[in-house]
C-alpha cells in the first residue's frame, strides 16, 4: 500500500543513503562536502516524516546551516590542489569494506530482529500528517517538567520522569567551553619575523 | 544666616576649593589641555575662588564687628565640623576657631597665594613641554631632559595652600598639628621640585629634617598639654550632655581669674602626681580623695607646682615654631629652600610655611608664660641680627631675601616675645605683602637673566622698568621708608610699632634693652641689605653684557601680580583715616583675652615685666622710636646707596678691611659646619657601627643554622638515592618494558584505529550474541 | 482539502492527489518569486535612477520601462554561458541551483494570509530561518568551483559573514517568538490583529530595538549593501559571481530577490503584523468565515495584500540603502556583528524576557476592535481555521 | 578583526592559511585604468603590494622631439587627461621660460580661470571615483553631473570636451565667448550648493569614515621623501603649494590671489571656509585626510575663479597670441613645475635653436604618488587597496605616458 | 525483500540509520583527508539520531507504549547540538593540524605512534 508518507520516506531514504554512499565513494572532498549536505538535509525530511518537527528543524539549522558551513569552510581552507583529492590502496578500501560490511550486516539483523518493529501501529500516515506538536513539550522538558509524561500510566515511571533541565545546562556549559577551546586551537598566532623564521622541511618539500 | 553659621561654611569651602583643586589634578592632571595647561586654570581658579569666599566671609565679620580707634577683643567662633573620633572625654574633630586673626589670615593667605599662582602660570611656562635642565647630567652626559611637570607644581600649589588654609582655621591643635606636618610635606615637595638636581633634592631634605627637629619639641608641647588638659580644642564647645567643655585657652585663662594667666587643674595635678598619689592612698574612698585633693589644689598652685610645666609646654610649642620659622638655631634650613622654582619661594616666605610658625605663636600666646616670651624674644633677636649680618654678604639675590625673611621672622617673633602682639603679627601681614612681591620681583629677574648671581647682573632698570619699579617699592617698605610721624609704606608702620614696644619693654625691663639697639641696629642693616640688592641688580652697568643682552621684560601675567603687590605693599599698613579701618584695629579685635593687659610678673626671673601693648602707643615712646627707626633706616640706605649705588665707596676695599667678618658672614656664621660636626657626622658613625654588628654576628647566626639544614639534608638524600628511588625506578622500569610490548599497536594511523574499534564493536556483538543464543540475529 | 476534495470526489489515489496540489502549490511559489525578481530588477533599477537624479529605465514597454526585466532575462538567456576551464563544472552548474532551491523553500512555509501557506509548520519560524541561510551554500560552491581567486575570496567572506549573522539573525527571531509563545508564524500573526498598537513591534521598548536589528542581520544575510562584500565589485570585481554569466547568473540573481522578500516577509509577519493592517478593516467590514465563506476569503485576500505590501516596503528600504552607503570591511562587518549585533540582541532578549515577565500584556493596552480574541496557549490552541496541506 | 598596521611582519592571523598571490588588474573596476597591482595576501591581508606599470604607454616624450612646441599641446592634453588644461599651461610656461616671454594681464587671468575649473572638474572625478571604490555608487553620479556643468562651459571655450589644447606657448588660443563669464558664475553658484551634499554622502558619513580613517596612513617625511605631491602631500599636513611657493612664474601667476594652502597644521585646517569636522579616528595622511583636502581645494578653487573673473573684467587689452608653429626655440633650457590637481607636474625643454625641441620630458605627480602604494598599504585589508589606491587619485595617462 | 511491500515501520528508519552508520564508518576508514574523516563521524552521529527518532515515535511500531517519546528527540537534540560542537573544535584541531604540518593528511600525522 503505497500513501504519501511511504512516497517521501522513500524519497528522502533513497536520498539520504545515496547521499551517504557518494561521500564513501567520492574522491574529491569538496563533492564530498556537498554529497553529504543533501545526505543530512534528506535525514531532516526523515524527521519530518517521523513528526518530529522541532528536532527536523534543528537538524536543518544547526547541522545543514551552521555545522556543515563551518566543515566546508573548513574544507576551502585547507583545499589546496594536492589534498582536494588522496587516494588510498586498495588493500586499505578493501580493509575498510570488510569491516564496515560486517557491521552493516551486524546493524541489518538487529534492526529487522523484532517483529513489533516490522508493524506500524496505525495508519503512519495521519499523526505523520499532523506533524508533531513537539516544540512546547521539549521546551518544557528542557526546563525540567514533562508535560507529556504527567499520565504515566505506570506509577513506577512516573515518579522516575525527570526533566532534562541538569542535561540541558551541562550542553551549555559544554558549548561554552567549546567554543572557547575552539577559539583557542584556531587562535591568533604571531607569526615570526622571516630572518628568524625555522625553514620548515615539509613545506619546502 | 547668622554669624555663627555663616562665617565656618564660608570658610570651609574657601578651605576645601584647593583640596578640591589639587584632587582633580592628581587624577586628571596630564590631561588637562596639552601639557596640563589646563590644571594652572583650574587650581588659579579654585584659589581665586577660596580668596572671594575669604573676603565674603571678612565682610560679614566687619559687618556685624565694625572696626574702630579702639576696638575690643570679639570673642571667638569655635566648634566642630566633623568629629572622626571620641575616646572617652577626648574628641578629635576637624574643628575651626574664627577670630578676626583667622579671617586677616584667611584674605592674606588666599590673596597672595593668588598673585603667586597667576605669576606662576608665566614662570612655570617651560614646564609645558619637554624641558631641558642643564644643571643635571643625564646617564648620556648630556643635559638632562624630561617631561614637564606643569600640572604636578599647581597640584603642590592648592596642597600648600589646602594645607596652610587649614592650618589657619583649624580649631584644635591636634589639627593643627596634622596641617603643620601637611605644610612640611608640601614644602618638602615643592623644595625638591626639581628632584634631579643634587642640590634641590638635599635642600628639601634638610628641610624636612630641620623641621622634624622643632616638631619633636611641638610633639613634647602637644602631650604636656594634653596630659594636663585633656582636650585638644582651642575654644570651648558643648560637650556630649549640653555642657560646655572648656578649651585650652579657658583653662589657662579662666574668666574666672579675670583672664589671668593661672595654672590649670590638670598641669597642677601632673606635677604634684606623687603627691596626690599619697593622698588617694590615705583616704578610704575614691570620692573623699577627689575632694581633698580639690581642696589641696589652690595650695599647690601657689606653691608653684605645674609652672613649670606650663613653661615646658611653652617652649616645646614654640621649639616646633622656632624649625617652622627658621628661627635660629634651625635657621639653616630656609636659605637652602631656594632651590625650589621662585614662586614656592615667594609662598614660602610670604603665605605660608614660615607665617604658620609665626601665626601659631600668634595663637598659642594664652598659653605663654612670661619666661617663655623671653625666650622668645631673645631667640628673635638672635635670629633678626644673624640673618642680618649674612645677608650683607649674600650675592644670590634669592638668598639675601631668605636671609632678609628670617631677619624678618625674627623680628615678629622678637615683637611677639616683648609683648607686642599685635604688632608682630601686623608685621606678618605687611611683611606677606612685600616679601611675596620681592620675591616675585627676583623670579622675575631670574626669569629674565636665567641666573641667581647679583655679581653678574647690573642695569637691568632699563631693561625691567616694571619690575625694577615693583621692587623698588618693595625694598623701600621693607626698610621701612616714610615720612616719620606721618605715614610711609607699610613696612614703616609694622616695624616702627615692633620697635616701640621694644623700647617699651626696654623701660620696663632695663636689663634687657640690649634687645632694643639690636632691633634699631637690625633696621639698618635691612635697609643696607636690600638696597645693596636693589642697586646691584637695577642700577649701574651692566656687569655681564650676554646677561643684559638676554634679559627682558616678563609677561603680563607676570606683571600684574607685581603691580597688585606693590600697591598691597605701600597701602596694608595705612588706617584708613575716618573710619579707622586697618590692620591694627582689626588685629585688636582678634586679641587673645586677658593679654591686653600684660602678664604677671614671671616667677623665676626677677623683674621680667611684659608690658601691655598700648604702652607703646604713647607719643613719648612712639615719636622717639619713629624718628629712631627712620634714621637708622636711612643711614642703611645711605650706606648702600654709597657703595653700590654711587659708588662713593668701594665695595671691594670695605670686604678687604673687614676680610675676619667677611669670612665669617660668607660663611654663614659657619652654622652648617657647626651641625655637620655635631649631628650629621656622629649619626653616620653610629650607623656605620651598626652595620658592623649586622655582618658580623646577625649573619653570622644565619650562616650556622643553613649549614646545619645542609647536613640534615644529606642523610635524607642517602635515603631517598638508595631506598625510595631504587623502588620507583623498578617500577619505572617495568612499566617501560610493559610499554614496549604493546606499542605496535598504537600506530598513529587514525583510518586503522577506526577500522579496530569497528571489527572489535562487531566482534564484541557476536560473541555476545552467540553467549545469548543468537539473540540479535533474526 | 482540495486533496481529500480530490480523492473523495474523482477517486485518486491519495499520493497522486496530493503530489498533484503540491505541484500546483510550488508551481505558484515559483510565479510569486520569479514575478517578485522580476519586480524587483525593475524597481531597483528605478530606485537607483532616481535616487542618483536620473530616470532609470523609460523605453522597454512604453511608459516607465516597465518590461525593462522581461529585456534583461532576454538577453541573459541569449547571452553564452561560460565555465572557466579550469573549474569543477558539476558544482559549477549546481550551485546556482542550490542558492535558488534555499530561496525558493522559505516561501514553502511563508504565509501570506491567515492559513495561506503551502506547508503549515508549527516550526516555521525556524524552518524559515534554517533554509534561508542554506542559501549561502550555493554561494561557497559557486566561489570555489570558478576556480577563480576572486570568486574564492567572494566565497569565503559570504561563509563568514553569514555564519556569523545567523546567530544575531536567531537571537532577533527568538524574541519575538518568546513574546509571541510559539513558533507557528500563522499563530504568531494572528496574535497581531486588532489595531496597528498590536504589532509586536510595539510590544516593547526592546523589540522595537529588535526589529531595527533584525533589519541589519536581514541585510546582512542577504548580502546587500553595505554587507554585499561577498560580490563587492570595487575590490573582488564580482565576487562569487565573477565567473558567472547568462542564466546561471539570473538564477542566483533571482535567488537574491526571492531571499530579500522572504526575509522581508518574515520581518513583517514577526514585528509588523504580518496580515493584518494597522486598521483592522477586515473586521470592520465584517469580512470573516463566522459571516460567510466568501467574506472570509476576502478577508484572507485583502490580508494578503497587506502582507504583500509589507514585504514590499522592506525590500525598498533595502534598496534605499544600498543606493546610499559606501560597503564596510570585512572586519567592520565581523566587529558588527560580533561586537555590536550579538551583545545587543542578547541585551534585547533578556529585557524582552524581563518585560513579558513583568508586564504580560504588553506596552500599549492591546485593542480589540470587534470583540475580543480569546488567546489559548498555543499548544493548545486548535490548528489553524483551515490549512491547505498537501 | 584589528590588524596591527605598524608592522607588517608581525600581523595577527586568526587562521593562518596560505600565501596567495593575486593579480589586480589591468582589467579591475578600481585601479582607475590599466594599472596593475600584484597582491601577496594572507587571507584578506595584504603583505605587499606592488604597482606594474606602462599599458598606457605612448611615448609621448619623444614624439614631442619631433614636433614644434605648439605642435605637442595635444600630446600634453593626453597626459592626465582629467585635467588637459593643467597640461597644457605646464608645457606652455615651461616653453615661455625657455622663450622669455610674458603673457599679458588678461591672459594670465584666464588661465587661472580654466585651470581652476579644470581642477575642480578633476577633483570631482576623483571624489566620485572614490565613492565607487567604497561601494556607494550614488556619489559618483552627482560629481560627474556637476563636472559636465563645468565640461559644457570648456566646450563653449575651445570646442572640446576632454582635450582641449585651449592654454599654447605664448597665450590662448581664443579669448572668451560673450555671456561665458555669466555662465561661469551660475555653474558655480550651483556647484557651491552641491558640496555640502557631498560632504553628507561622503565625507561625514560614518561608514566613509571608518573605512577611510587611519587606513593608509602617509607620514610626511615619507611624503617628502617620495616625492609626494598636491593633495596626496598636503593630505599629510605639508603645507606646500605651488600656486605659492613655486618658481616665479607660477607664483606670479597667482600673486594678487587670496588662498591659503590646505594642509592641516597644528591640527587644523585654514579656517577661510565652511568644512564638517574632522572625525577623532582620523590621523594626518591617511585616506580620509586626502580625500578631505581635495574636497576643501574644490572650494577653495571655486573662491580663486571668482576672483579670476573679477580680474579678468578689470584688465583691459587682448589676451595674448600663442607662438607659430615654426617659432624657433633659443638655444638653452628650461625647466617648471605646476600646480596640477593631481600634484606637481613639471616640464623640461631643450632647445637647439630650430624650432623643434631637443629634448622633451615630463615629471609625472602620480607616478611620485603611486609610488608610496607599497609602503603605506602593506598590512592593510585587502578591501584597503582600493580605498587607498583611490585616496592617491592617479591617471595612468600620466604616469605612463 | 518482504520489507518493501510493508508500510513504513521502525524497521525502515533503522535500516536507513544502519546505512548511514556503515556508511560513516567506512567513510572514516578510507579517507586520508582530515575533514573527510570529520565527515564520516557526522554520518556516524546521523545514522544514531536517525534510530532516536524513529525509536521515539509511536507510530511506527505494533508496540506503542514502549516508545521513546519526547526522550528519543531529545537525545537527538543533544547529538545535533554535541556534534555542532564537537564539529567546531575538530575543526580547529584540523587547521591547527594544517598550520603545523602543512598537510591535511590524517597518514602523516602520526607523531603518537608507539
Amino acid at each position: 500500500m503505497i500513501n504519501w508518507h511511504t512516497c517521501f520516506f522513500l524519497l528522502f531514504a533513497t536520498i539520504t543513503c545515496a547521499f551517504a554512499v557518494a561521500v564513501v565513494v567520492s574522491a574529491n572532498v569538496v563533492r564530498m562536502a556537498v554529497c553529504l549536505i543533501a545526505s543530512l538535509a534528506a535525514v531532516s525530511g526523515l524527521y519530518f516524516l517521523a513528526a518530529a518537527d522541532f528536532v527536523a528543524a534543528m537538524q536543518l539549522m544547526i547541522y545543514v546551516g551552521g555545522t556543515l558551513v563551518l566543515l566546508v569552510f573548513g574544507v576551502m581552507l585547507t583545499a589546496r590542489g594536492p589534498f582536494v583529492s588522496m587516494k588510498i590502496t586498495p588493500a586499505n578500501w578493501l580493509m575498510a569494506g570488510l569491516a564496515g560490511g560486517a557491521l552493516l550486516i551486524l546493524l541489518l539483523c538487529a534492526a529487522t530482529s523484532v517483529d513489533a518493529w516490522k508493524t506500524a501501529a496505525v495508519a503512519a500516515s495521519a499523526p505523520a500528517a499532523e506533524g508533531g506538536h513537539t516544540v512546547a513539550p521539549i521546551g518544557m522538558a528542557l526546563l525540567g517538567i514533562r508535560v507529556d509524561a504527567l499520565e504515566q500510566a505506570n506509577p513506577a515511571l512516573r515518579g522516575g520522569i525527570a526533566g532534562y533541565l541538569l542535561p540541558f545546562e551541562i550542553v551549555s556549559v559544554h558549548l561554552l567551553v567549546v567554543l572557547v577551546g575552539a577559539a583557542h586551537l584556531a587562535r591568533a598566532r604571531r607569526r615570526r619575523r622571516p630572518a628568524e623564521a625555522v625553514p620548515d622541511a615539509s613545506r619546502s618539500a | 544666616m547668622e554669624l555663627a553659621r555663616l562665617l565656618p561654611l564660608l570658610l570651609l569651602s574657601a578651605w576645601l576649593l584647593p583640596l578640591g583643586s589639587f584632587a582633580a589634578i592628581v587624577f586628571a592632571g596630564p590631561r588637562m589641555g596639552r601639557g596640563g595647561r589646563k590644571a594652572a586654570y583650574l587650581a588659579t581658579g579654585a584659589i581665586g575662588a577660596a580668596l572671594v569666599l575669604s573676603l565674603a566671609a571678612l565682610g560679614a565679620w566687619l559687618w556685624h564687628h565694625p572696626l574702630a580707634a579702639d576696638s575690643q577683643a570679639v570673642a571667638p567662633l569655635s566648634g566642630d565640623w566633623y568629629t572622626l573620633a571620641e575616646f572617652g572625654k577626648l574628641r578629635l574633630a576637624i574643628g575651626y576657631y574664627i577670630d578676626a586673626l583667622t579671617l586677616g589670615m584667611f584674605v592674606m593667605v588666599t590673596l597672595i597665594s593668588t598673585c603667586i599662582h597667576v605669576y606662576s602660570i608665566g614662570y612655570m611656562r617651560e614646564e609645558l613641554g619637554e624641558v631641558t635642565d642643564p644643571l643635571v647630567r643625564g646617564s648620556d652626559g648630556g643635559p638632562l631632559v624630561r617631561p614637564g611637570r606643569f600640572p604636578r607644581f599647581f597640584q603642590y600649589l592648592s596642597l600648600f595652600c589646602f594645607s596652610m588654609l587649614g592650618l589657619v582655621v583649624a580649631g584644635n591643635i591636634a589639627m593643627v598639628f596634622v596641617f603643620w606636618e601637611l605644610v612640611g610635606i608640601c614644602s618638602y615637595l615643592l623644595i625638591g621640585f626639581y628632584i634631579e638636581r643634587r642640590s634641590a633634592s638635599t635642600a628639601a631634605n634638610k628641610a624636612f629634617l630641620v623641621n622634624r627637629v622643632g616638631d619633636f619639641g611641638m610633639i613634647v608641647g602637644i602631650m604636656i598639654l594634653l596630659g594636663g588638659l585633656g582636650t585638644f580644642a582651642f575654644g570651648d564647645h558643648l560637650g556630649a550632655e549640653g555642657k560646655v567643655e572648656p578649651g585650652i585657652f579657658s583653662q589657662v585663662r579662666p574668666a574666672s581669674a579675670e583672664h589671668g594667666l593661672v595654672v590649670p587643674d590638670g598641669l597642677v595635678r601632673m606635677a604634684a602626681a606623687d603627691r596626690l598619689a599619697a593622698v588617694y592612698a590615705s583616704m578610704p574612698s575614691a570620692d573623699a580623695a577627689e575632694e581633698e585633693i580639690a581642696r589641696q589644689i589652690p595650695q599647690l598652685r601657689r606653691a608653684g607646682y605645674g609652672y613649670g610645666l606650663l613653661i615646658l609646654a611653652g617652649l616645646g610649642i614654640f621649639c616646633g615654631c622656632v624649625g617652622k620659622s627658621a628661627q635660629f638655631p634651625l635657621h639653616v634650613w630656609l636659605p637652602d629652600a631656594m632651590e625650589g622654582p621662585t614662586p614656592v619661594s615667594a609662598l614660602i616666605h610670604a603665605a605660608t610655611m614660615v607665617a604658620a610658625g609665626v601665626y601659631l605663636v600668634g595663637r598659642f600666646y594664652p598659653v605663654f608664660a612670661p619666661e617663655v616670651l623671653l625666650v622668645i624674644a631673645v631667640t628673635g633677636c638672635i635670629t633678626l641680627f644673624l640673618a642680618a649680618t649674612i645677608a650683607i654678604a649674600a650675592t644670590d639675590i634669592k638668598r639675601v631675601l631668605a636671609y632678609s625673611t628670617v631677619s624678618q621672622l625674627g623680628y615678629m617673633m622678637f615683637s611677639l616675645g616683648l609683648g607686642g602682639w599685635a604688632a608682630g603679627l601686623f608685621h606678618l601681614f605687611t611683611h606677606a605683602c612685600f616679601k611675596a612681591l620681592l620675591f616675585l620681583c627676583s623670579g622675575s629677574v631670574i626669569h629674565a637673566c636665567h641666573t641667581n648671581e647679583m655679581t653678574e647682573m647690573g642695569g637691568l632698570r632699563k631693561k625691567m622698568p616694571w619690575t625694577a619699579g615693583t621692587m623698588l617699592v618693595g625694598c623701600l617698605a621693607i626698610s621701612g621708608a616714610g615720612i616719620p610721624l606721618l605715614i610711609g609704606l607699610s613696612g614703616y608702620h609694622s616695624k616702627d610699632a615692633i620697635l616701640a614696644q621694644a623700647f617699651s619693654f626696654a623701660r620696663h625691663a632695663p636689663a634687657h634693652a640690649w634687645l632694643f639697639y639690636v632691633a634699631a641696629a637690625g633696621a639698618a642693616l635691612t635697609a643696607f641689605y636690600m638696597f645693596r640688592l636693589w642697586f646691584m641688580t637695577f642700577s649701574g652697568k651692566p656687569r655681564v653684557e650676554q646677561v643684559y643682552d638676554h634679559a627682558h621684560e616678563s609677561p603680563a601675567v607676570m606683571i600684574v601680580p607685581l603691580v597688585i603687590l606693590a600697591v598691597l605693599a605701600i597701602s596694608a599698613g595705612w588706617t584708613l583715616p575716618g573710619v579707622d579701618w586697618g590692620l591694627p584695629e582689626l588685629l585688636e579685635q582678634a586679641r587673645p583675652l586677658g593679654t591686653a593687659e600684660g602678664f604677671p610678673e614671671a616667677r623665676t626671673i626677677a623683674g621680667l615685666v611684659v608690658p601691655a601693648e598700648h604702652h607703646s602707643h604713647a607719643p613719648a615712646v612712639h615719636k622717639i622710636v619713629s624718628l629712631a627707626a627712620f634714621a637708622a633706616a636711612l643711614a642703611g640706605f645711605l650706606i648702600a646707596a654709597a657703595f653700590y649705588g654711587l659708588r662713593l665707596l668701594s665695595a671691594a676695599a670695605a670686604r678687604r678691611w673687614f676680610a675676619p667678618v667677611h669670612w665669617l658672614l660668607v660663611h654663614k656664621w659657619f652654622f652648617d659646619e657647626l651641625y655637620d660636626a655635631l649631628f650629621v657626622k656622629p649619626a653616620l658613625f653610629l650607623a656605620r657601627q651598626a652595620a658592623e654588628i649586622d655582618r658580623g654576628v646577625i649573619d653570622w647566626a644565619a650562616d650556622g643554622s643553613a649549614r646545619l639544614c645542609l647536613r640534615i639534608a644529606r642523610i635524607d638524600d642517602w635515603i631517598d638515592r638508595w631506598i625510595v628511588d631504587r623502588f620507583i625506578n623498578g617500577l619505572g622500569r617495568w612499566t617501560w618494558r610493559l610499554g614496549l610490548a604493546l606499542r605496535p599497536l598504537q600506530s598513529g594511523q587514525l583510518r586503522q584505529y577506526v577500522v579496530m574499534i569497528a571489527v572489535s564493536t562487531v566482534t564484541i556483538f557476536v560473541l555476545i550474541s552467540i553467549y545469548r543464543n543468537y539473540a540479535f540475529l533474526p | 482539502m482540495i486533496a481529500e476534495y480530490l480523492t473523495t470526489r474523482f477517486g485518486l489515489p491519495e499520493w497522486l492527489a496530493c503530489g498533484g496540489v503540491a505541484l500546483v502549490q510550488c508551481l505558484i511559489l515559483l510565479g510569486i518569486m520569479m514575478f517578485a525578481a522580476a519586480l524587483f530588477t525593475w524597481m531597483e533599477r528605478k530606485v537607483a535612477g532616481r535616487i542618483q537624479d536620473r530616470l532609470g529605465p523609460t523605453r522597454v514597454g512604453g511608459r516607465f520601462g516597465w518590461l525593462q526585466s522581461v529585456a534583461d532575462g532576454v538577453k541573459l538567456l541569449a547571452k553564452e554561458d561560460l565555465i572557466p576551464g579550469e573549474a569543477d563544472g558539476l558544482l559549477f552548474r549546481l550551485a546556482p541551483y542550490v542558492s535558488f532551491c534555499a530561496a525558493f523553500c522559505v516561501y514553502l512555509a511563508l504565509p501570506f494570509s491567515n492559513g495561506w501557506v503551502a506547508q503549515h509548520l508549527n516550526v516555521g519560524v525556524f524552518f524559515i530561518v534554517a533554509i534561508a541561510g542554506l542559501e549561502v551554500f550555493g554561494v561557497i560552491l559557486g566561489g570555489y568551483s570558478s576556480a577563480s581567486k576572486w570568486s574564492l575570496y567572494g566565497a569565503m567572506r559570504e561563509a563568514a559573514q553569514v555564519v556569523s549573522y545567523e546567530v544575531p539573525l536567531g537571537l532577533c527571531v527568538v524574541i519575538p517568538v518568546m513574546v509571541a509563545g510559539t513558533l507557528d508564524l500563522v499563530a504568531i500573526g494572528n496574535m497581531q490583529r486588532g489595531w496597528g498598537v498590536n504589532w509586536l513591534v510595539f510590544h516593547n521598548p526592546f523589540l522595537f530595538i529588535t526589529f531595527f536589528i533584525y533589519a541589519l542581520c536581514t541585510l546582512a544575510s542577504t548580502n546587500r549593501a553595505p554587507f554585499d562584500l561577498a560580490e563587492a565589485e570595487s575590490e573582488l570585481v564580482a565576487g562569487f559571481l565573477t565567473e558567472y554569466s547568462g542564466f546561471r547568473w539570473s538564477v542566483f540573481f533571482m535567488a537574491e530577490y526571492g531571499s530579500m522578500y522572504a526575509m522581508s516577509g518574515l520581518g513583517a509577519i514577526l514585528f509588523l503584523g504580518g496580515w493584518h493592517g494597522p486598521i483592522p478593516l477586515a473586521e470592520m467590514l465584517g469580512l470573516s468565515y463566522a459571516n460567510h465563506a466568501v467574506l472570509g476569503w476576502l478577508g484572507d485576500l485583502l490580508g494578503a495584500g497587506n502582507f504583500l505590501c509589507k514585504a514590499f516596503l522592506g525590500v525598498a528600504a533595502m534598496m534605499w540603502l544600498r543606493w546610499t552607503l559606501p560597503r564596510l570591511r570585512i572586519d567592520q562587518v565581523m566587529t558588527t556583528c560580533l561586537k555590536y549585533c550579538v551583545p545587543l540582541a542578547a541585551a534585547m532578549f533578556v529585557g524582552t524576557m524581563l518585560w513579558t515577565y513583568a508586564l504580560p500584556g504588553g506596552l500599549l493596552p492591546r485593542s480589540t476592535p470587534l470583540g475580543a480574541v480569546a488567546e489559548a496557549p498555543p499548544w493548545t490552541a486548535p490548528r489553524a481555521a483551515r490549512g491547505e496541506r498537501p | 578583526m584589528p590588524v596591527e598596521r605598524v608592522d607588517p611582519e608581525l600581523v595577527e592571523f586568526d587562521v593562518r592559511t596560505d600565501e596567495m598571490l593575486i593579480n589586480m588588474g589591468p582589467q579591475h573596476p578600481s585601479t582607475h585604468g590599466v594599472l596593475r597591482l600584484v597582491l601577496r595576501t594572507d587571507g584578506e591581508v595584504v603583505s605587499s603590494a606592488a604597482p606594474h606599470i606602462g599599458y598606457l604607454h605612448r611615448c609621448a616624450e619623444k614624439i614631442g622631439e619631433n614636433v614644434s612646441p605648439r605642435q605637442w599641446i595635444p600630446y600634453t592634453d593626453r597626459m592626465d587627461y582629467l585635467a588637459g588644461m593643467n597640461m597644457n599651461l605646464g608645457w606652455a610656461m615651461t616653453v615661455e621660460k625657455l622663450m622669455d616671454l610674458e603673457v599679458s594681464e588678461k591672459t594670465r587671468h584666464l588661465r587661472v580661470i580654466v585651470c581652476e575649473l579644470n581642477r575642480i572638474a578633476s577633483h570631482l572625478v576623483a571624489a566620485g571615483t572614490y565613492g565607487l571604490d567604497l561601494g556607494s555608487f550614488t556619489p559618483f553620479l552627482y560629481c560627474f553631473r556637476e563636472r559636465e556643468k563645468i565640461l559644457n562651459l570648456f566646450e563653449a571655450v575651445c570646442g572640446a570636451r576632454l582635450t582641449y589644447s585651449y592654454i599654447a606657448p605664448g597665450g590662448l588660443i581664443a579669448d572668451l565667448p560673450p555671456g561665458w563669464l555669466e555662465a561661469c558664475e551660475r555653474c558655480l553658484g550651483e556647484l557651491q550648493a552641491v558640496v555640502p551634499e557631498l560632504h553628507a554622502m561622503l565625507t561625514s558619513n560614518e561608514i566613509f569614515i571608518r573605512r577611510t580613517a587611519g587606513v593608509g596612513v602617509l607620514s610626511p617625511e615619507m611624503a617628502i621623501d617620495y616625492g609626494c605631491s598636491g593633495p596626496v602631500l598636503r593630505g599629510s599636513g605639508v603645507k606646500w603649494d605651488l600656486r605659492r611657493d613655486g618658481q616665479p612664474p607660477v607664483a606670479r601667476m597667482y600673486e594678487d590671489y587670496r588662498f591659503e594652502v590646505i594642509a592641516q597644521v597644528d591640527g587644523s585646517y585654514p579656517r577661510d571656509q565652511e568644512y564638517p569636522p574632522v572625525p577623532p579616528e582620523a590621523v594626518v595622511g591617511d585616506c580620509w585626510h586626502r580625500f578631505y583636502v581635495r574636497m576643501l581645494e574644490v572650494v577653495q578653487s571655486i573662491g580663486l575663479v571668482r576672483q579670476a573673473i573679477e580680474h579678468y573684467r578689470r584688465s583691459a587689452g587682448p589676451v595674448s597670441e600663442p607662438i607659430k608653429i615654426t617659432q624657433k626655440l633659443p638655444r638653452g633650457e628650461a625647466y617648471l613645475e605646476t600646480e596640477a590637481p593631481k600634484g606637481q607636474m613639471g616640464f623640461l625643454v631643450v632647445g637647439d635653436g630650430t624650432a623643434i625641441p631637443w629634448r622633451v620630458r615630463a615629471r609625472s605627480s602620480c607616478f611620485c604618488n603611486l609610488s608610496v602604494l607599497t609602503e603605506i598599504s602593506r598590512g592593510c585589508l585587502l578591501a584597503d587597496i582600493p580605498a587607498i589606491l583611490g585616496s592617491l587619485d592617479i591617471v595612468l595617462g600620466e604616469i605612463d605616458r | 525483500m518482504p520489507l518493501l511491500n510493508q508500510p513504513v515501520s521502525l524497521s525502515h528508519y533503522l535500516l536507513v540509520g544502519a546505512i548511514l552508520f556503515a556508511c560513516g564508518i567506512v567513510c572514516m576508514a578510507t579517507k586520508r583527508n582530515a575533514i573527510g574523516v570529520l565527515m564520516g563521524v557526522e554520518l556516524v552521529l546521523n545514522g544514531a539520531a536517525v534510530n532516536f527518532v524513529a525509536f521515539s515515535a509511536p507510530f511506527l511500531r505494533g508496540d506503542a507504549e514502549l516508545a521513546l517519546g519526547l526522550d528519543g528527540h531529545l537525545m537527538t537534540l543533544f547529538v545535533i547540538v554535541l556534534a555542532a560542537a564537537e564539529a567546531a573544535v575538530a575543526l580547529a584541531i584540523a587547521l591547527c593540524y594544517y598550520n603545523t604540518h602543512a598537510t591535511i593528511d590524517v597518514d602523516q600525522g602520526d607523531e603518537l605512534r608507539g
